[in-house]
């Protein structure tokens, strides 16, 4: 048998990689930004699909949105929840981490008048789809939906808080139709919690505006196999057994069975 | 670790009529259908695959939460969702043969025909070697029913027996009064192997905010936590059995997998583990192999057999 | 957490015609005989305590290692150690009545003569409540068998309550495959009270340095990672009986004592929970009290209804 | 139900305590020791009890033979095995341990020409065992026994290591014949490994010298309540059960059924 190393080389790997931290604090409240190094990770994932990290001696890895990439590193934004985003909080600059991905689909990139929207971590993946448009100098608007004021090197163009510390007080409810509006907006790219995400969906359909949402779930393989993540999705008439690991994290609104 | 002997090991093992690269094999549940970890790892490199359980008609499975981890292991309550025999024969078994994957399909049934009824298709699609799931939990028909009673579970592996000639290993969990009665039973039958041990019955209970009532997950629990139990099963079963044993619960490690060969294990499956490392099974065999060569053990059998020598009996209670 | 209701709240249980202070209970074989614990708790403070397992004879237990720590529990193969039902009630039942303890005399036989005459003892000796042992894993003789087999469990029970007129309580494993026929034969039986679950067969092996042979325990594990198996057999045998029943499986805190409460424990005991913290069920006692008066249940019958309301339903497998 | 803490106050309690660290260093190869405040543990302690410590997130406490007292604090000395003393070492100054003691009972104290035994880090207990019999002004010769130089402040009348990196090189056995001469020993008292200690009590027996031997075992309880550590000891012709935590540690040397 040859070295394990050498064969990676000769295929499409997905991990697991041992990568570096290159930083890792909280800029917002009981949010982190956790930059990691890796080539291989950067270069190859897209808005939406994710990164599953493992955290101290838990079974399960955990799953986060890749949430931008420069060369040779990419950016998770997570929010402090349990055991393992708890543990996370302790790596520090040159730990090494274990890590797979990137994994499952992410969000169409379209020439269309897009409206992105984030809310609260899930500002994630908006974040990094954001500087993917930009540099591909594809139109597109942002929300970042907040209960505070989110405190992030980012700009987006509407930013709403709940407490009213930005420039907008209130929910995302009570801005969409104005934005979607004032925007044009063709398509709409949402990852939030999934009253937000049914919301917007339900109403882009009554105007005919296409969505794109990234769901959650519990994920055990978090690779497709295992069938933990499965929910049903509408195709036409029919409904079909999805795994959000793998076929999503990213659905088209419309095929969504909200709960 | 350095190589002292550069010769290569014999890691091979033959389970039935079921030939083995290496004793490493991945559990079924946990490694999908076919090649779904090639970007992970080389897929050649371990014995063999067992894929997702599979039953006569499509499956559903079970609603949302399916999977709940706990201290050590996780609770899972897939319900068997599957895509079928049909299915599988069409557009499993192509993509297996291509990629010339050493694979046991495990199949489950709501009756003693419907596993007949599986058994017989793979028996006329050439597939070499099957594993009987008789001991998923909770399961209101079926499945875990047949491997309790050990005359019913005696009939069924007969009448599998009769219609598949391949190599036919049967699947057993804990949850059973007397495991060397159902372990008997099944060798009686004609069985060429035994798997053990399956999930075991768990539930996880989620108190609501307001202490009005509660959630609850019930399923199997795997991993870690398990594994006392499983190699207490084996060591039962080995005892009253000499048909070879497929060991599995929580295997993490080498060390692990020695343990599980210590007790009466042939071969061994990776379930759970597959989650937390991905490559498991692969650095598994990796590391077997090395094992040998560094400790002088030429093949498997004679590291089993070094191993399985027990210098203290004891028979405990509390 | 500060006390919103300054009124006493009523945390009193009965099991039969057992009257508790509280339903939290210390586990046999891991409190002692008496007073074993007074340097570290307050005794009081507690529903009562199960004495450790007692036989006919005085029991020599099984030649050391006895003792194992496994991720997230303990394997013991103590193999029922104890004085004997004559010394006990020499020498140990005067300091339980000294000291006012609320007590259950925990009982193990190797035949059903044994269990009628130890019960018959405790009889004559006017003890109010006895629990038997019918379930302690690995005997060769008596107890776990016994609580194997529906029938001759019946009659078993049946005896046993004939001679024994207090608080009779049925103590089962999880080792069996149809709990529920089990618990519905002690409930027909007449029994007050079934407790559950004890230890759970486990191995814990280790190889020998040089990869000859293994050492190992064979046992029952106890503690956090038999939970998920405990709630999960507290549930099922909940749905087919009445007679009240007593929880335990690696409680410790109160979050998981509210959960054994949900799925169906009147009463809990605390088992290798006491060797971590030894003051565990004074604490728990303590913080129950509280938990009641912050949130508003007067009595310990109302947090049980409020909790035992169950908001989802399902029946999983994988 | 009055406050816990109050009730503790007015009963003879042996914890749990929550001890504050006062130190915690490695003194020697691969051997700590650690310093910890408690006023009650330091005071009631004899040499050769035990202390029981909650370490990490284990299910079993860990127990070591109390090595030192002064007014309101105790030593221990610990030797890093596994997973519960590796944790130890990560303990620093300022941090609360979760102890339980002092359990056991310790060595006799008497007016006898007494040779004090520690092999390895079974030395502990004949630290403390020194201090206590030279505040009583009570006679005593010490051996300390090690693979390699034990460095700490203690100095034994006997320092032997297997590597003769002390006075004297060897085992206990190339010189115990001529310290027993040499001291007039009339009592032993010796705490290490299982076949020193078995080897010196049937050699002092042989010269029908007495010896006192402080075992270790598996435990669960720690406290005497599950015969977890229960072993057989000679009482005259009968073989009597003991309870190595509750009834030892220390034992008669001619008690111990060695095996
Ligand atoms: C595809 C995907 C992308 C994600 N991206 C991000 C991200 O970019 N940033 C971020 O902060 N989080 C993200 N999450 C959620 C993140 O995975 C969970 O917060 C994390 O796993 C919690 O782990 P923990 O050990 O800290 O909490 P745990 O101790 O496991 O759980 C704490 C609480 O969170 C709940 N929980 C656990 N896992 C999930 C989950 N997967 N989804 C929802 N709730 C969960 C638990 O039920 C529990 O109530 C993503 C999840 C998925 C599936
Ligand atoms: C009464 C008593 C007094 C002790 N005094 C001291 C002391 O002063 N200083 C000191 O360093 N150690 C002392 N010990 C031993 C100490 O308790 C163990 O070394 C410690 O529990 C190991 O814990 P661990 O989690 O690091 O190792 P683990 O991971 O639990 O085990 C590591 C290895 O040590 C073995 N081991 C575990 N517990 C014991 C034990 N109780 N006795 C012997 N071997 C064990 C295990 O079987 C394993 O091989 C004493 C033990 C007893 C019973
Ligand atoms: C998510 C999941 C799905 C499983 N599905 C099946 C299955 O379809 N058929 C089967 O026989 N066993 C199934 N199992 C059981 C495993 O094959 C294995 O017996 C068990 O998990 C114990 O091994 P482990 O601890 O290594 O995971 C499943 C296990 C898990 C975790
Ligand atoms: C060391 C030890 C000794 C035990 N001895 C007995 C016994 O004598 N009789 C009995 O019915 N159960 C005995 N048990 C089982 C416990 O009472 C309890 O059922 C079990 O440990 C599960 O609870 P836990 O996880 O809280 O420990 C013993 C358990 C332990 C750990
Ligand atoms: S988590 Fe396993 S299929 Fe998605
Ligand atoms: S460890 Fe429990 S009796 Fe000694």
């Amino acid at each position: 048998m040859q070295n394990l190393k050498d064969q990676n080389l000769i295929r499409v790997s997905k991990g697991p990689f041992f990568a570096k931290v290159l930083e890792n604090r909280e800029i917002s409240d009981n949010i982190y930004k956790l930059r990691i190094e890796s080539e291989e990770i950067a270069q190859n994932s897209l808005p939406g699909q994710f990164v599953s990290i493992k955290c101290a001696d838990l079974t399960l890895r955990r799953p986060f949105s890749v949430a931008g990439v420069r060369e040779n590193s990419f950016d998770l934004l997570y929010k402090v929840k349990g055991t393992g985003t708890e543990w996370l909080t302790n790596l520090k600059t040159g730990d090494i981490t274990d890590i797979i991905g990137p994994m499952g689909n992410g969000f169409s990139i379209e020439n269309k008048k897009s409206l992105l929207i984030g809310c609260g971590v899930g500002i994630a993946p908006i974040d990094f789809f954001m500087d993917v448009l930009s540099a591909k100098s594809l139109p597109y608007k942002s929300i970042g939906c907040f209960r505070s004021k989110y405190k992030n090197a980012k700009e987006y163009d509407y930013h709403i808080t709940e407490d009213g510390t930005s420039a907008l007080k209130g929910k995302l409810s009570d801005y969409l139709e104005q934005i979607i509006t004032e925007t044009a907006t063709e398509k709409i790219f949402i990852c939030g919690p999934n009253p937000a995400m049914q919301y917007v969906t339900e109403y882009a359909l009554s105007l005919n505006i296409e969505t794109e949402v990234a769901l959650e779930g519990d994920f055990a393989c978090g690779t497709g196999v295992c069938m933990g993540c499965a929910i049903k999705i509408k195709k036409g008439n029919a409904l079909e057994s999805a795994k959000i690991c793998k076929d999503g994290p990213v659905f088209k609104g419309e095929e969504v069975v909200w709960r | 670790m350095a190589v002292e002997n550069p010769n290569t090991v014999d890691t091979s093992q033959k389970i039935g009529s079921l030939l083995l690269k290496n004793p490493i094999i991945t559990a079924s549940g946990t490694f999908g259908y076919t090649n779904e970890y090639e970007e992970f790892m080389e897929l050649k490199s371990i014995g063999g695959i067992v894929t997702k359980g599979i039953t006569l008609n499509p499956r559903q499975g079970n609603p949302q939460p399916r999977i709940k981890e706990v201290h050590g292991g996780l609770i899972n309550s897939i319900g068997l969702e599957n895509i079928g025999i049909q299915a599988f024969i069409e557009k499993k078994l192509p993509v297996l043969k291509e990629n010339n994957i050493n694979f046991i399909v495990n199949i489950a049934g709501e009756s003693p025909e419907e596993y007949k009824k599986i058994a017989s298709i793979c028996q006329e699609n050439e597939i070499n070697a099957i594993e009987m799931n008789l001991s998923c939990p909770n399961v209101d028909k079926g499945c875990l029913e047949f491997g309790k009673d050990e005359e019913s579970l005696y009939k069924l592996v007969l009448e599998v027996r009769k219609v598949f000639r391949g190599a036919l290993i049967v699947k057993l969990g804990s949850n059973v009064s007397y495991p060397e009665k159902i372990a008997i039973a099944v060798q009686n039958a004609g069985a060429d192997a035994i798997s053990a041990i399956n999930t075991v019955k768990a539930m996880h209970v989620n108190i609501n905010k307001n202490y009005k009532g509660f959630k609850f997950i019930k399923g199997g629990l795997s991993g870690q936590s398990i594994k006392p139990l499983a190699l207490n099963f084996i060591y039962e079963i080995k005892k009253h059995t000499n048909i070879p044993i497929i060991g599995m619960g929580g295997i993490s490690n080498l060390n692990d997998m020695l343990e599980f060969f210590a007790v009466g294990s042939d071969a061994i499956q990776i379930g759970t583990g597959t989650f937390t490392h991905p490559n498991l099974s692969e650095k598994l065999a990796f590391k077997l192999e090395n094992f040998m060569k560094v400790n002088g053990y030429n093949n498997l059998q004679a590291l089993i057999h070094s191993l399985r020598t027990e210098d203290m009996n004891k028979n405990g209670n509390d």
